[in-house]
């Protein structure tokens, strides 16, 4: 079952990705579904220090079920301040 | 008060946002943009924030802070948009009734923010650019 | 830049004095006077300084914090007079390269300033006036 | 041999001594000599947690010797900042 997804990216994920929104066809509907995903299309992202996924603003763990109105977002690691 | 924004931030505002009468300390961390880093001259720095997350995560912060000292007033600013040496990124503000709060809750609070909260910067060189901490490589370059 | 004032004290300036175009990182302490102590309503404090010792025992506090940390820029304002409820007492400011010596510095030199700077202060409450610390005695009441 | 010193007094001890600025009459001329006295003639200074005699605007030892020109001042706990 293939799933679309609109994601959110910041950062240094931006650039891998080419823009700040991309829309993701995945199998299956979890976080770690869209991360397999992801590093599939995107290797890059394996040479990232991190990479947490954030849902609906707030970090999520890898089993959360996403749901087609989700804000989903990928977060490399943060250096503000 | 939690504040992203993309205009300069007027530390004295901060500062009067979190000071409280019945408070005797108050202290503050403000952040700069140093003119270099790695021993390179950096021209400029560009931050961006996931912004309703940040507040999010800065609100659950301070909420953690609030549980483990008397906090009689807080405020964060955080910029975001390109900065210049010398520019101010971040200023944090806490006032407690005794000092020595003053100082451990500050410092959570901007330990914690540059820790969690969805924000990124990117140091732009004459000769590049990169995102900071973003690659595991970037630890032995400093 | 070491001063003891009668006037109000511009914090901003303070800030401004301490900060570097190199320093990543300014902490800031900011005494203020509570409008209660020991339960009771202050009218307002007197401050009163030795003031060439004052700015002498400063200066050797501030020495030992640039032996111990990367100090890229300091100040310190302490009022002296009436001061009200509110107002600014003290304002120490420092700069670093990095925030973790900006907390500490900057809390090493509030502390000893307290200890060893030849500066007092008188509580005025509606029924009477007290000079903080003085008697052994007014350790039990707070 | 008696000796005459001005002595400069802060904060509580002003109040103590009845003033900014006190002459002392102090037999030897010792820093030890001079807080004998004071003691003897302000009794309520021994009711102080501490007092300290700053000479020339700096702490002083007990042995010290003072000398005409010192600038001597007495230095009850301090409560700055």
């Amino acid at each position: 079952m293939m799933n679309k997804f609109k994601i959110k990216a910041f950062g240094i994920t931006k650039d891998i990705l080419g823009g700040k929104e991309t829309i993701i066809e995945i199998k299956g509907k979890t976080v770690a579904d869209l991360r397999f995903t992801l590093n599939e299309r995107f290797p890059q992202l394996l040479g990232l220090r991190s990479l947490y996924i954030a849902v609906n603003s707030d970090y999520a763990e890898e089993g959360r079920i996403l749901e087609d109105s989700d804000e989903i977002a990928l977060i490399p690691p943060v250096s503000g301040g | 008060m939690i504040k992203i924004t993309e205009k300069h931030i007027d530390v004295q505002k901060v500062i009067e946002t979190a000071t409280s009468l019945s408070a005797g300390a108050v202290n503050v961390f403000i952040g700069t943009v140093r003119n270099n880093a790695h021993g390179k001259n950096v021209l400029w720095l560009e931050y961006e924030a996931y912004e309703t997350m940040a507040v999010g995560e800065i609100r659950k912060i301070i909420d953690e802070a609030s549980q483990r000292w008397p906090l009689l007033g807080w405020a964060i600013s955080h910029r975001i948009g390109t900065l210049k040496p010398g520019e101010v990124s971040v200023v944090v503000a806490v006032s407690t009734p005794h000092r020595k709060d003053s100082f451990d809750a500050c410092q959570f609070i901007i330990d914690t923010v540059k820790e969690k909260a969805p924000i990124w910067k990117k140091e732009v060189f004459e000769d590049g650019e990169e995102w900071i901490s973003a690659r595991p490589e970037m630890e032995f370059k400093g």
